[in-house]
């Protein structure tokens, strides 16, 4: 296998996940994409980690479940964000959000 | 105490704000306490400027420093605290100390409008620790320090205390002047790097100056020139000035023309010549070129006013265009007269200040078109303002001249590397301003002192004189007349200094 | 060899298509449903780089856990649940321009970087030996000494992203 | 002292730990635990208590770090992961500072407006204590997980006030921006991994200095970590997120972002830039530059045409992270080599959060009068509270540079960092920055106008009253942000202390 | 007293500063203190006079010309003055020419050369010179001093006698005045700067004195400066005056440098005259000399503002006119004269700047006094024509003639400036068309005074004008400047002419103004006598038979240096200048006594109707004198040249104030406040505009915040993965 169908892959899902953080609208799907670019960059970590040896195999997947972790709890995070905006506005719609500009 | 010599200067420099502090611990309702403190302040740092005066070794060699102390300060950047004076420095540190005095005595009876005594004497004492502090100050970053901290007081007398415009007269003030002093302080910082000075002591980066390329220095002189330009100010950058000084309460003015405005020129003289002597001969054509266009430009700025003040204002930028003239020719002559213009001028120009503050007291308007018939209106004080016009134009015998003669004189031979011709046909353009400076000194005489009283004014009650007016003015106008028969009394301060700052130049 | 280059190449069109899915898709729940897909996909794929450990919490956490959350956010912020045209706004094109040009940037680096390096073949090693050098065992020793102080942080990390979250999503 | 090296295959070694090198950290843990337990404990009753316990807590986490400042030795632990050293002292320290003031500064604001205060204090100490680990870390991984564990609190204690509307605006944008930053620096640590196969900050400074790390991934993974940390420091154009997040977020936050977490971001950029990025400068330096420009000179514009304080105190924070930026934009041309520019940054964010600290804490004394946070209302302060105009005038001068307040060193430090790389492209940098100056003066003096020269909006001269613990935080700002400004060898030390030892 | 000369000043400048501050508090309102001030210098300076008769001529100065080959003996002018021996403080003594001045004692052998050349050297009295460190300028030891020799001396007489004499008939004419005391302040201060003037030994105290005088005539002619008018002459006299001192600054300056730093004015002829100065600089100082002159002296075409300046109260005209300010350009003309000898190298003859502007004036001004009938500003354009006289006097050689004439004129213009004033204190008016006529009757002294001064002004003989023109005439002819001669004698003619006509409108017909006119008091008409006595007997003193006393008193070292020749009186020139006075006063007696100009003034007066009667009947000639001579020279010339002189040259002078103001108006507005500010200005608003348009970018929109984010991250990366490529 080559090192590179990995990275490209990664690559890819990275910038869809920037795609849909920037084009999606509902505050909930943009978590989504944010979700995506995190899983974009925990490929990479793991194929450079089979690539370097054995160290840095052990490294990487420490630091991919970092990465997962600190996912999980910035979704949590996020969410409670969101809830409350929602709560406040009846809405997700982050267009909306746009009282405070220049 | 035993050694009062080592602390001499550091006293006159920090006195005022310990001054000002005890001001802050006046109940703000205790007006008679807060005067008392602030004159005996001033007294206290004009007493210690007469010691100076007394114990100043006027025969030592121009190139030693005196009363000097040097203590470490920030030794991180190799700054140190190094205070001490020459005669250059002594004039305008005496100036300094007793324009305060008469500033502060002047003020008893003449706090502008809001009032507020406690602040308004608190921010002359703080003027007084920065302006002291620029003149003693011996290294570039102390130097600096002290010619910001004027900034902010000014800033706030003209803003709290000034006229109608006075915010953004203020604000104008601030901007220019630290525009000027941001690149000031790059160029003292480009002289510490590319010359590898030890420190920024003004005797070190003389020293280590030389090795940096010509190129550069000119760079750099330019960029001091911008910074003290502004300061003093030279055409083109004076647009600050007449907006400052109009909207200034008296005492403001009076400061600005007669010390802040020194701090400039003063950092020609000791800064941007001694240090960067052969930048120096090369920009000499520019300033000098300024200084005259100042000098013409200002005049023609002064026939154009309708408001007294705004007029004296723009004499400034003609008669600080003399003394620039005088440094631009890097001669002992220029530079001696440099010094003598730069007292005279604060001394005659404080005068006017004060003269058109008390003017504008009693009338309530610097219109010209509405004033008229002071002589007959207050005789003291109309004579008074003929003597400051006949100062201000440089009539021989009074103290205005000596800082014109000598500065047109020394055009005709500057330095050696600077064109002949050129300043030659400077001197004639100076010469011609001085036809000017009578011209609109005397517009304004005739308009303000001449002549019967307008209709609205004819048949109110004008007081003259009043004693803080005398106690303020008569030690100035004195002065003018001293130094104007006697100008030996400055000269003989100032020549050995000088001496040593045009042997830089090779002069 | 081949086979995993083929388990490879549905993985990768697999994760690919239903990532775009995700950000293209004009129902929410689908999103959610795509970003399953993704997220077992990038797990199958985990496994091919032989990170097991990895890819078992990969489905855990994600499928079971971040899904499940986003699914009640759904919910509870009363999204449309059928078709809705208005999730996208109308800087989708910039967004476009920016992914693409990104994507050209980094396809660009990666092939200059690393071309056609291949990673190293694992198939001599012994399963014991793997698992030693990086298994599990290998990755919690890992945790537990040289990251210990990563992990500490993240558990309190944790903690205020608990606390501070049922201050912001509780109702009073 | 021998910590643990690597992961050993096989046998699990439990590992040493120097417990006093992590003792500050150590008592901010506990201290955290016990105000979450307090709090649960006491159902809300004891508010007073759970504030002046996290106060104490960090005071008390002063302790280990001064003993370890006086024991002097570098500690280096877990492979060079993990690193006490003077730098690390000399952040950990200010962070406690400014975390305490912003303690201080929270107490009456919170009790005054009802907000949850023992989950406040408890998000506020972990906040600072992903500062404190960020000082010492020095591996990739150390490096996210303490950005993460300072942002994120941060991202809830923007939310605070969670009935206002510009509260969640507040939140919301700083928590999805802070989100995609974070995405973007992951994806640039990967690829920093990816290359070197480390992630100990000082083995990837050697591996990027060698043959072949010319590589245009490198330049890109060294991008994208940088630009995750732009955002922390609010560098132009990754500053968004912060005027509108300052604005709507409490006024304590507010300053604890603009001081403490944007000091946190510099600490990690100068790790990552002088450790791990060194021989790097073709990269980070251009990049730099830019951004120093670009964020002076956007910031001190934005801010001219404000009408809020709050704002204008943001975007002059964003301007005041430019200069800092500056030593970055020139380091790799200075004489001493690259670590003499951190001796400069240090010294200008220790002065500049006296200062910010000390006007956001005027902010908070005026508001609990006028209720507002137009600069319009701060109209003739002078006549009815001079002394806290004259507090304000020494802060926003100082920002603005004005000798003998404070900011002038930070600025001169600055200067002279710019004009010893001798750079043409320094001095175009130094001009800027100069015009910059001048700029920014005019929007700080139109406060300083706004106070002393404009008569007062709704005529209500009632004097402000000022809780004990605002003029302690205020006393504390004035008098450094002074001190400083009169005699600088007191920060400049710090700045020189400040210098990583394992520089080449 | 000669050493002592610095008294005199400083006597008059004391009560200056006692009148100032006590003065209102005397009886006499300080006019007291300035009498007795007066008084003293005027008797001190007598006791110089005689002193200075008494002091042996006993130096021997050779001519330059005579020694010109041998004149670089090595020394520096400058070297020479200043003596190593010189106490820095001390009161020095020297005789000041250095290396030329050789006692007669042990210099007998040394005028041998001379007299090979032709030169007559005679031995003169050396002048007083004594001087003190003043300032220290520099490395430049700057020394102020007097300088006494016979022009000096002379002057010194001039100035206080007629001080005094003018003090006395102020105490009259100026009572009930409001400032009074101020007055005499002034008149003090005045004096003060004439007197400094004259006994400076250097350049830079003339340039006190001469400014000081600026600021008294400032003061003085504004006297009643209630009035706009007045205001406005006081302001034109001081700034024409001061237009000119562009020239004194520049030609200080100049001299300075060229004669090797020294202010001194022995060291600057002495240099000028013995080649020591570049000729470049002594064109340009002398030039530059010239302009001040012109200026001060009202020359023209600065000549302005002098009959302005009668605005101020007559006793002030008679001082301006007679002992100070407009005379002191003339002095300082004879003062620095090597500087002009050689720098517009007189000895050439033909013509040079000098004599033209003098010549120039002379007929210029005195056209103008035709067509006056302000009889002050008869006289002030009279006093314009005389000093014209000396200027051009000056300008071709005739050294001793020219101060001579200075001489004698105070005495007449002092006596006919007072003789107006008393006049106007008779009639309170100046305007002779309206007020006056017919005084003679009224004030027999006054007239007769008035007569003795205008025919000693015509220059009849044997009154003093008659041997100073005389001599200035002859000079001209002499020294190869034979045209100025005729210019002279033209003006000569017109002097007599208008002042006939003055005469005529004042003392004789008939009183045309409103009251009883009568003889003023003693105060006013001692002073008269004593001036009439002076202005028949003072030419005298150089007239042959009394062996030229005069020009041997004043010689001094520059004009003998300079090898000025005098020449001695002929009886042929005297005749030809008397006969053209003769004629004009006959025409003028013809065309103003016999004419009816004023009409109805014929019809009164008997003698104007049998003239009347007469030109009636030579019909023609009447018509040739009315059309041709008066319609020609009043009518046509005389108004012409008024016109010029009041739209061009005044137009010009007061076109000057006025555009400057415009232009000043103009700079303020338009580059002041417009560019200059302007920039300021709008570079704030710039950046304000900059500010803003950048708001726009945040938007508040949290993707679009992300989309920048993104976005720029993306051009760093790209930017500079391709630069590492």
């Amino acid at each position: 296998m080559l090192l590179n169908q990995f990275l490209l892959l990664g690559a890819v899902l990275f910038c869809t996940g920037v795609y849909g953080v920037l084009a999606r609208r509902n505050a909930v799907l943009v978590l989504m994409s944010i979700e995506l670019i995190l899983n974009a960059v925990n490929i990479n970590l793991l194929a450079f980690g089979a690539m370097h040896g054995e160290a840095a195999a052990v490294a990487s997947q420490v630091f991919a479940l970092f990465v997962i972790t600190v996912a999980a709890a910035e979704v949590g995070v996020g969410l409670a964000i969101v809830l409350l905006i929602y709560r406040n506005r009846t809405s997700v719609d982050l267009d909306q959000v746009d009282l405070m500009r220049g | 105490m035993e050694n009062f010599e080592d602390i001499a200067l550091s006293t006159a420099v920090f006195l005022p704000l310990v001054g000002a502090l005890l001001l802050m611990v006046v109940p703000r309702e205790n007006e008679g306490a807060q005067k008392l403190i602030a004159l005996l302040t001033t007294l206290a740092t004009m007493g210690v400027g007469i010691y100076l005066l007394a114990e100043f070794d006027y025969a030592a060699s121009g190139d030693t420093m005196q009363f000097v102390v040097n203590r470490p300060w920030i030794d991180v950047i190799s700054s140190r605290y190094i205070v001490g004076i020459d005669g250059i420095s002594l004039p305008l540190l005496v100036l300094s100390m007793f324009i305060c005095v008469l500033v502060v005595l002047y003020s008893w009876n003449h706090f502008p409008s809001p009032h507020n005594p406690k602040a308004f004497l608190a921010l002359i004492l703080l003027l007084e620790t920065g302006m002291n502090g620029t003149f003693v100050a011996q290294d570039l970053i102390l130097f600096f320090v002290f010619f910001e901290v004027v900034l902010l007081p000014m800033y706030f007398m003209i803003g709290v205390w000034g006229g109608e415009n006075r915010q953004y007269a203020s604000i104008k003030f601030f901007l220019y002047t630290l525009f000027g002093s941001a690149l000031m302080i790059l160029s003292f910082l480009a002289l510490f790097f590319k010359g590898g000075a030890e420190s920024f002591a003004i005797a070190d980066l003389a020293q280590s100056s030389s090795a940096i390329a010509h190129g550069t220095q000119l760079l750099i002189f330019g960029g001091l020139f911008m910074g003290f330009a502004i300061k003093v100010p030279m055409f083109p950058f004076h647009t600050w000035l007449p907006d400052a000084h109009t909207q200034a309460p008296t005492q403001g003015s009076v400061i600005l023309a007669a010390i802040l405005l020194k701090l400039g020129t003063y950092g020609f003289i000791r800064i941007a010549i001694p240090i960067l002597p052969e930048a120096a001969v090369s920009w000499a054509p520019w300033i000098g070129g300024l200084a005259v266009v100042g000098i013409i430009y200002g005049a023609l700025g002064c026939l154009a006013q309708t408001d007294l003040k705004r007029l004296i204002a723009f004499s400034s930028v003609a008669h600080m265009g003399f003394v620039m003239l005088g440094i631009a020719t890097l001669t002992d002559f220029g530079i001696n007269a440099a010094v003598f213009g730069m007292v005279a001028h604060g001394l005659i120009t404080g005068m006017l200040f004060f003269l058109a503050g008390s003017i504008k007291d009693r009338f309530h308007t610097l219109e010209l078109s509405r004033l008229g018939g002071l002589l007959i209106k207050a005789p003291k004080m109309g004579w008074i303002l003929g003597f400051c016009v006949m100062a201000s134009l440089g009539l021989p015998g009074l103290a205005g001249f000596w800082g014109e003669f000598p500065a047109i004189l020394s055009a005709y031979n500057p330095a050696a590397g600077v064109s002949e011709e050129l300043f030659r046909f400077y001197m004639v353009v100076a010469a011609v301003g001085t036809v000017l400076a009578a011209g609109y000194l005397l517009w304004m005489f005739q308009r303000t002192a001449f002549g019967e009283p307008t209709e609205e004014f004819s048949h109110e009650p004008i007081p003259d004189m009043q004693w803080p007016e005398y106690a303020a003015w008569v030690p100035l106008l004195i002065l003018i007349l001293v130094l104007g028969v006697y100008p030996n009394l400055l000269f003989g301060i100032t020549q050995e200094a000088v001496q040593h700052v045009v042997s830089a130049v090779g002069g | 060899m081949v086979a995993q280059n083929i388990a490879f190449g549905v993985l990768a069109a697999a994760t690919s298509l239903a990532a775009i899915r995700v950000v293209t898709t004009r129902n929410v729940v689908h999103a959610a449903l795509y970003l399953v897909v993704v997220l077992a996909s990038v797990g199958a794929l985990y496994i091919l780089l032989t990170a097991e450990f990895v890819a078992a919490v990969q489905i855990l956490v994600y499928v079971g856990a971040i899904v499940v959350l986003l699914l009640f956010g759904v919910m509870l912020t009363k999204a449309t649940l059928g078709e809705d045209d208005q999730l996208d706004n109308d800087q989708r094109w910039l967004g476009a321009v920016i992914a693409l040009f990104l994507l050209g940037t980094l396809s660009f680096v990666l092939v200059d970087a690393f071309g056609d390096d291949k990673l190293p073949s694992l198939e001599g090693v012994s399963r014991a030996t793997l698992e030693a050098q990086r298994g599990s065992g290998a990755v919690g020793d890992a945790i537990f000494s040289t990251f210990l102080v990563p992990f500490e942080v993240v558990s309190v990390l944790l903690l205020a992203a608990l606390v501070g979250a049922i201050v912001l999503a509780r109702r009073d | 002292m021998d910590v643990l090296s690597g992961p050993v295959a096989g046998v699990f070694r439990a590992p040493d730990v120097d417990y006093h090198a992590f003792a500050p950290e150590l008592v901010l843990v506990a201290v955290l635990v016990a105000v979450l337990v307090v709090d649960l404990v006491l159902e809300g009753r004891g508010r007073r208590l759970v504030g002046g316990l996290a106060g104490i807590g960090l005071l008390a986490a002063m302790v280990p770090v001064l003993t370890l400042a006086v024991d002097g030795a570098n500690r280096s632990m877990v492979g060079g992961a993990y690193v006490v050293d003077d730098f690390a002292l000399v952040f950990k320290g200010l962070f406690l500072i400014a975390g305490y003031v912003t303690m201080l500064l929270s107490s009456d604001y919170l009790a005054d407006d009802d907000y949850y205060e023992g989950e406040y204090y408890f998000l506020l100490l972990s906040s600072v204590l992903g500062m404190m680990v960020m000082a010492s870390s020095r591996d990739l991984i150390s490096i996210f997980v303490a950005l993460e564990l300072l942002s994120i609190p941060a991202y809830m204690l923007a939310g605070w006030r969670k009935r206002d509307l510009k509260g969640n605006e507040a939140t919301l944008k700083y928590y999805l921006l802070g989100v995609f930053a974070t995405g973007v620096m992951l994806y640039g640590m990967s690829l920093i991994f990816g290359i070197t196969g480390e992630t100990v900050l000082t083995e990837i400074g050697s591996k990027l200095q060698g043959p072949g790390a010319s590589l245009p991934l490198v330049s890109l993974g060294i991008v994208f970590v940088i630009v995750g940390f732009a955002f922390k420091i609010s560098a132009v154009p990754f500053h968004s997120w912060a005027p509108d997040t300052y604005e709507g977020a409490p006024t304590p936050i507010t300053a604890f972002l603009s001081v403490a977490s944007k000091a946190g971001g510099f600490v990690a950029l100068m790790q990552l830039v002088f450790i791990g990025f060194l021989g790097r400068d073709d990269v980070w330096q251009p990049m730099f530059w830019v951004l120093a420009a670009l964020t002076m000179t956007v910031g001190n514009l934005i801010a001219l045409r404000q009408t809020n304080i709050v704002r204008m105190l943001a975007y002059s924070s964003v301007a005041q992270a430019g200069y800092m930026l500056l030593p970055f934009a020139v380091a790799g041309d200075l004489a001493k080599g690259p670590g003499a520019a951190m001796g400069p940054m240090t010294t200008y964010l220790l002065i500049y959060a006296a200062m910010n600290l000390g006007a956001f804490a005027l902010v908070l004394a005026v508001a609990r009068k006028t209720r507002s946070g137009e600069i319009a209302s701060y109209g003739g302060l002078f006549e009815y509270a001079p002394g806290l105009t004259v507090l304000m005038s020494i802060f926003v001068f100082a920002l603005a540079g004005i000798p003998p307040l404070g900011g002038w060193y930070g600025k001169l430090v600055v200067f002279k960092t710019l004009l010893d790389a001798n750079t043409p492209w320094a001095i175009v940098l130094g001009v800027i920055a100069a015009v910059n100056s001048v700029i920014a003066l005019y929007y700080y003096a139109s406060v300083a106008r706004e106070m002393w020269m404009r008569p007062v909006p709704d005529g209500d001269t009632t004097p402000v009253r000022v809780p004990a613990g605002l003029t302690a935080a205020l006393s504390l700002c004035a008098v450094a942000t002074v001190v400083i400004g009169v005699y600088p060898q007191v920060v400049a030390r710090f700045g020189d202390l400040a210098v990583f030892s394992l520089l080449p | 007293m000669l050493e002592n000369a610095w008294i005199i000043p400083a006597i008059t400048f004391v009560s200056f500063w006692i009148i100032l501050f006590f003065g209102k508090r005397l009886p006499r309102g300080g006019s007291e203190i300035g009498v007795a001030a007066l008084v003293l210098t005027f008797v001190l300076s007598c006791v110089a006079v005689f002193q200075w008769v008494d002091r042996p001529a006993d130096t021997i100065i050779q001519p330059v010309g005579a020694s010109h080959a041998s004149a670089d003996e090595g020394e520096s002018p400058a070297g020479g003055h200043e003596s190593p021996a010189a106490g820095m403080d001390e009161m020095e003594e020297g005789h000041s020419l250095g290396m030329r001045v050789v006692p007669a004692a042990a210099g007998g052998e040394t005028d041998v050369e001379g007299e090979a050349e032709g030169h007559e050297v005679e031995p003169i009295r050396a002048a007083v010179d004594k001087s003190t460190t003043w300032f220290k300028l520099g490395s430049l030891e700057v020394k102020a001093g007097i300088h006494i020799d016979g022009l000096a001396v002379t002057m010194l007489f001039v100035v206080t006698l007629i001080s005094l004499l003018v003090h006395i008939f102020a105490t009259n004419y100026m009572q009930g005045d409001v400032r009074f005391t101020h007055f005499f302040a002034a008149l003090s201060l005045f004096t003060t700067g004439m007197l400094v003037l004259v006994v400076s030994s250097t350049t830079l105290q003339m340039l006190f004195g001469w400014e000081l005088m600026g600021l008294c005539s400032f003061m003085l002619i504004g006297h009643w400066w209630e009035k706009k008018e007045n205001s406005n002459a006081a302001m034109k006299a001081f700034l024409t005056t001061r237009t000119g001192d562009i020239g004194l600054l520049v030609g200080i300056s100049t001299l300075f440098f060229a004669a090797g730093r020294t202010f001194d004015i022995a060291t600057i002829n002495a240099a000028a005259l013995g080649g020591g100065m570049s000729e470049t600089a002594l064109k340009v100082g002398a030039a530059a000399l010239l302009v001040a002159v012109i200026g001060k002296s009202a020359q023209f075409p600065l000549h302005t503002w002098l009959p302005d300046a009668m605005a101020g109260p007559t006793p002030v005209s008679a001082l301006i006119h007679a002992a100070t300010m407009v005379v002191a350009g003339v002095y300082l003309v004879a003062r620095l004269y090597g500087v002009f000898w050689q720098g517009f190298d007189i000895s050439a003859g033909g013509a040079n700047p000098i004599a033209i502007v003098g010549g120039v004036t002379v007929v210029i001004a005195a056209l103008l006094a035709f067509v006056q009938n302000d009889i002050k500003k008869v006289l002030a354009y009279s006093t314009v024509s005389q000093l014209g006289y000396m200027v051009m006097a000056l300008g071709v050689g005739a050294w001793t003639a020219a101060v001579f004439h200075l001489f004698t004129h105070a005495f007449f213009k002092a006596l006919l400036f007072l003789g107006s004033g008393s006049v106007s204190h008779a009639v309170h008016s100046f305007d002779m068309r309206k007020e006056m006529g017919g005084l003679r009757k009224h004030m027999p002294t006054t007239f007769a005074t008035f007569m003795i001064g205008s025919v000693a002004l015509a220059g009849v003989f044997p009154f003093a004008g008659f041997w100073s023109k005389d001599e200035i005439l002859l000079g001209a002819g002499k020294n190869g400047y034979e045209f100025f001669m005729y210019v002279g004698l033209v003006g000569a003619f017109m002097t007599a002419a208008y002042m006939t006509r003055c005469v005529y409108l004042t003392f004789f017909g008939e009183y045309r103004g409103h009251g009883h006119p009568h003889e003023s008091p003693k105060a006013i008409t001692v002073p008269l006598i004593v001036l009439a006595v002076f202005s028949v007997g003072a030419g005298w003193l150089n007239a042959p038979f009394l062996n030229y006393w005069f020009g041997e008193v004043t010689r001094n070292e520059t004009g003998v240096m300079a090898g000025l020749s005098h020449h001695p009186f002929e009886i042929g020139a005297a005749l030809v200048s008397t006969v053209v006075v003769l004629v004009a006063l006959g025409l003028g007696y013809v065309l103003f006594f016999l004419d009816k100009l004023p009409t109805g003034v014929t019809q009164r007066n008997a003698l104007a109707r049998v003239g009347y009667r007469i030109l009636d009947n030579k019909y023609y000639l009447d018509r040739l004198y009315t059309d041709w001579i008066v319609g020609s020279v009043k009518g046509a010339i005389a108004k012409a040249a008024y016109w010029i002189n009041q739209r061009v040259l005044d137009g010009v002078v007061n076109a000057v104030g006025v555009g400057a103001k415009r232009l000043g108006r103009w700079v303020y507005d338009t580059i002041d406040q417009g560019l200059v500010d302007g920039a300021v200005n709008g570079a704030g608003t710039g950046a304000e505009g900059a500010g803003g348009a950048l708001r726009t970018i945040q938007s508040g929109r949290v993707q679009q915040y992300g989309a920048l984010l993104f976005g720029a991250a993306t051009v760093f990366a790209f930017v500079l993965a391709i630069l590492a490529v």
